[in-house]
């Protein structure tokens, strides 16, 4: 569940430099985020599509990954096009939905799916420590940076005690139901991983202390750009920009 | 169920962790009612997966199961399984999650359906016999190490299983730890699969030994020897074990 | 529950990132350098025990945690919040950039929030129901606080979202419940098994 | 330094952990330059906590400890010890905290003040003498269970220590890695005490074998052979290795 599926790969995306990807990823999440001209929307969700397939991503795990968003985004389209005022458009039973109500959610949709494409072909194709390391290269805080450093690290440790513990319940016939005993078996179970991991925490901490650890963390981390990093890097921020442009402009016209 | 029945069987049964090198390949297993087999193999070569697919805690890629003479392959399936097959974790330190020892041991038994009076009489009962009477109210957490495992043994004891197994019980145990869990297994009439780097241990406490290396078991037993250098002392004692089987119990 | 991206307005997210920031910055400030592996590892306790489902009827919701991680870290659940929603994002697309501010206040704030109103309950010598009331109270009210930041960020982004808010905050009473339930089985396991982490003193210290 | 200088002299150590018996009780040890040294014993006879008190990861409530010759007491004393011994812990996962494996070998020389370039230096060197060349990027939490005790062993080696303590390396490896484990300890020229539950191990790597009950230390050779089957092996190798001590490179 925790692994990387799309960090494996090695097509043009992968090999971008990972400092230029969060940059990019980054921009364009907010401008599109403030964004609200379907030219702009549309254009977005185009370029979405564009640098998924560039990234060569297997199609139907990258559609798997956009259940979650689009399940609450469904939600939203119950309400909105019936809550939002405006001319109405149709009607189901004594609702009506109006004109306004359905560009907006139609809106929402396609901001949400363009952002989340973007974010998965630039991002998920970067393994996690080197976006760690790329984000202490960013002049993130340093503080953070080692916490998520560590935090990523014992996932795994803790996540592999985890499933011990759920397959030692499992094998004695424990079956999760609605009743008091199973709820009581997850609270124990959520609090012997809490006690072990601070055990853990521990002797982690044992163990740097004997190389010597005087609260001091380094992290090694060389990146180079490349020239198709720099010439990617403001290919696309010139696009950001444009579609910045395209919605300021509406602004200033309206 | 007779004696000298198939418990176990497993014909061609492969299997891979995503992204990795099948971790069991084609591999066949019999397993009468009554056997008592050891199975060791370098790290990695799978033994505690195959103990999993066992259990269906995780699923073949291919192969097919039977277990008690049915064929298993959903999830149901293997729940009658679970009650029938205990199983000891390798890293049995980790099997248990109740605060006290009382608790983890009546898991078991309360999952199978029992009353709470019921399950704690079990759970004595079973605590007793592996002469860990006065445990009950002991924090699990704070037990010592062999304690943890000969309490792990007990809450998959208290399951009543008609097979255990056993996936490398002794080890960061001592020899006093070490001798009493020989001791019960001796004393048990459980069929059992034990899996363990010491070969000592697996020609004191078995019939017989399988190899596993790199997905696949081989039961031949003059393979064994070279692989260690204690063959001498499999030499003596295998025999004394192979003429043993008589007396036992069951 | 997450907000996707693309849906709250500028200024609800602005407002979001801000606090959090701020909130991050008080939570690292408790922090010391040394205690940041600890702290990693807690969190990735946390993290992996909000992976966890449990039944109610037919269907089944996923832990949420934060009164009890705002029990037993106070200001450092800002931080801890921040990298596991970072992680979940990354590893499940649960969530993205420009949202991960305000996500991370409808979380952390509430877990602060219970800190401040509960964390008297796990001193030594509390008597066990009292104990187990207030970290009944604790994890329920966190889950309540977190659902109503929920309600706003979408009100706040435009009165359309109204219903949807209502019902998104109407959605977390179940688990407000399952959460109270869970949270106090599991103060009450932590008081048996292993008291000072309750009362903060889980972070190695040289001394 | 010279040759068989006193290195660690403990006096009279008691400790025990809050609301415990005590775990050690008026221990004495005294180990020497070139020394090799063994310890068995039960679980929960204090090994672990031994070890420990020497790292100065607890303090014992009574006792005086001496090391390299001088009294150790306060943590900035053992600051200076911790530089000079090298500890390996029973969990691989503990001591294995970076992301990748060149970050973890470089953590030990970069607090020791060196820059990043010797750190990375020192850190390829480790790893090679260790045959873990090429292991530099790789990530520590998807090592299998035997390269992260090798990887661990490098980034206790990376400090360059005079003395190496290791706590039960050998448990849950099999038999290849294990061997290899011996060569490395064999053709290194530390002076080491290493901790097992497994007598030819000990046999194998160490000059004296020290049997820990209850608290406290017994080095009489005449006493193992008592606990353990394995005694014809004990006389028979330990002579060999008495021998061979003047043969050390060191
Ligand atoms: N949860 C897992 N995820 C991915 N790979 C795994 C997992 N568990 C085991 N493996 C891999 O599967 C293979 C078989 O592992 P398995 O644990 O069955 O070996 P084993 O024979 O029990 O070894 P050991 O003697 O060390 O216990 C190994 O290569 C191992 O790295
Ligand atoms: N962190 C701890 N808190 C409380 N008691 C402890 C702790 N660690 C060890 N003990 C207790 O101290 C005693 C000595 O433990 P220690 O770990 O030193 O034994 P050991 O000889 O290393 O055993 P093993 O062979 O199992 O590793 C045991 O009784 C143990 O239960
Ligand atoms: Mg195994
Ligand atoms: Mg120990």
């Amino acid at each position: 569940m925790i692994d990387e599926h799309f960090a494996i790969g090695d097509s043009f995306v992968h090999r971008l430099d990972p400092r230029v990807k969060i940059v990019v990823v980054f921009l364009f999440s907010v401008v599109v985020a403030v964004s609200t001209r379907f030219v702009v929307l549309l254009s977005a969700l185009a370029l979405g599509v564009c640098v998924t397939w560039l990234a060569s991503l297997p199609t139907k795990e990258l559609l798997r990954r956009l259940v979650p968003i689009n399940i609450f985004i469904i939600f939203l389209w119950f309400f909105l096009p019936f809550t939002v005022e405006g001319k109405p458009y149709f009607s189901v039973g004594p609702l009506v939905g109006t004109h306004e109500g359905v560009l907006y959610a139609a809106q929402i949709t396609i901001k949400s799916n363009a952002i989340v494409a973007v974010l998965i072909a630039l991002v998920s194709s970067t393994s996690i420590l080197t976006l760690g390391h790329a984000m202490h290269e960013l002049r993130a805080p340093k503080k953070i940076v080692h916490l998520f450093f560590f935090t990523y690290r014992y996932i795994h440790v803790i996540h592999r005690e985890y499933s011990r513990l759920v397959n030692a319940m499992k094998i004695r016939g424990f079956r999760p139901r609605t009743n008091m005993h199973t709820y009581k078996t997850f609270a124990y179970l959520v609090g012997m991983i809490l006690v072990k991991s601070c055990d853990r925490a521990q002797r982690v901490h044992n163990a740097m202390l004997c190389r010597g650890f005087r609260g001091k963390l380094y992290s090694l981390s060389e990146f180079s750009l490349r020239t198709t990093d720099v010439i990617s890097l403001i290919l696309m921020l010139v696009v950001i920009l444009g579609l910045g442009i395209l919605e300021w402009t509406k602004i200033a016209c309206s | 169920m007779d004696k000298n029945s198939l418990l176990i069987n497993l014909e061609d049964i492969c299997f891979a962790y995503p992204g990795r090198a099948p971790s069991l390949d084609k591999l066949n297993l019999q397993f009468h009612q009554g056997d008592r087999m050891g199975l060791i193999g370098p790290n990695g070569s799978g033994k505690t997966t195959l103990l999993h697919i066992i259990m269906g805690l995780i699923k073949p890629s291919s192969g097919r199961i039977e277990i008690f003479g049915g064929h298993v392959e959903q999830e149901k399936d293997f729940r009658m399984v679970r009650q029938k097959i205990g199983f000891l974790f390798q890293d049995a330190d980790d099997q248990l999650f109740s605060p006290t020892v009382l608790e983890d041991v009546t898991f078991g038994p309360l999952n199978l359906g029992k009353s709470q009076d019921e399950a704690k009489a079990i759970a004595r009962r079973t605590l007793e016999s592996l002469g860990l009477a006065g445990f009950e109210d002991r924090i699990t957490y704070k037990l010592s190490g062999g304690e943890k495992r000969l309490v792990s043994l007990a809450t998959v004891m208290a399951m009543e299983p008609e097979v255990l197994l056993l996936d490398e019980p002794s080890t960061g145990l001592d020899e006093t730890t070490e001798k009493r869990l020989v001791e019960i297994l001796k004393s048990v009439d459980f069929s059992y699969i034990l899996v363990s780097h010491n070969i000592d241990l697996l020609i004191e406490t078995t019939d017989y030994i399988g190899y596993m290396i790199s997905g696949d078991i081989s039961v031949d037993d003059d393979s064994i020897p070279h692989t260690h250098r204690h063959m001498h002392k499999h030499g003596k004692y295998a025999h004394k074990h192979d003429l043993s089987l008589p007396d036992k119990k069951s | 529950m997450h907000i996707s991206e693309g849906v709250l307005s500028p200024s609800v997210l602005i407002a979001g990132a801000a606090l959090t920031t701020a909130g991050v910055a008080i939570g690292m400030k408790h922090l010391d350098n040394e205690e940041i592996p600890s702290m990693g590892i807690l969190s990735a306790a946390f993290f992996v025990a909000s992976l966890v489902h449990v039944p109610i009827g037919p269907a089944s919701v996923h832990l949420v945690l934060n009164g009890l991680l705002g029990l037993i870290l106070g200001w450092k659940a800002f931080p801890a919040i921040l990298v596991g929603l970072a992680l979940q994002g990354l590893l499940f697309q649960f969530g993205g950039l420009t949202t991960l501010g305000v996500n991370t206040l409808n979380m952390a704030l509430p877990a602060v929030i219970c800190y401040y109103m509960f964390g008297w309950g796990m001193k030594v010598g509390t008597r066990m129901p009292v104990l187990s009331f207030t970290a009944f109270a604790c994890g329920s009210c966190a889950v309540l606080v977190s659902g109503v930041m929920v309600g706003f960020s979408l009100y706040f982004t435009g009165e359309a979202f109204l219903p949807a808010a209502k019902l998104v905050v109407v959605a977390h009473f179940p688990v407000m419940l399952i959460e109270g339930v869970l949270t106090a089985a599991c103060a009450l396991f932590l008081r048996r098994v292993k008291p000072e982490l309750l009362e903060g003193h889980y972070v190695p210290k040289t001394s």
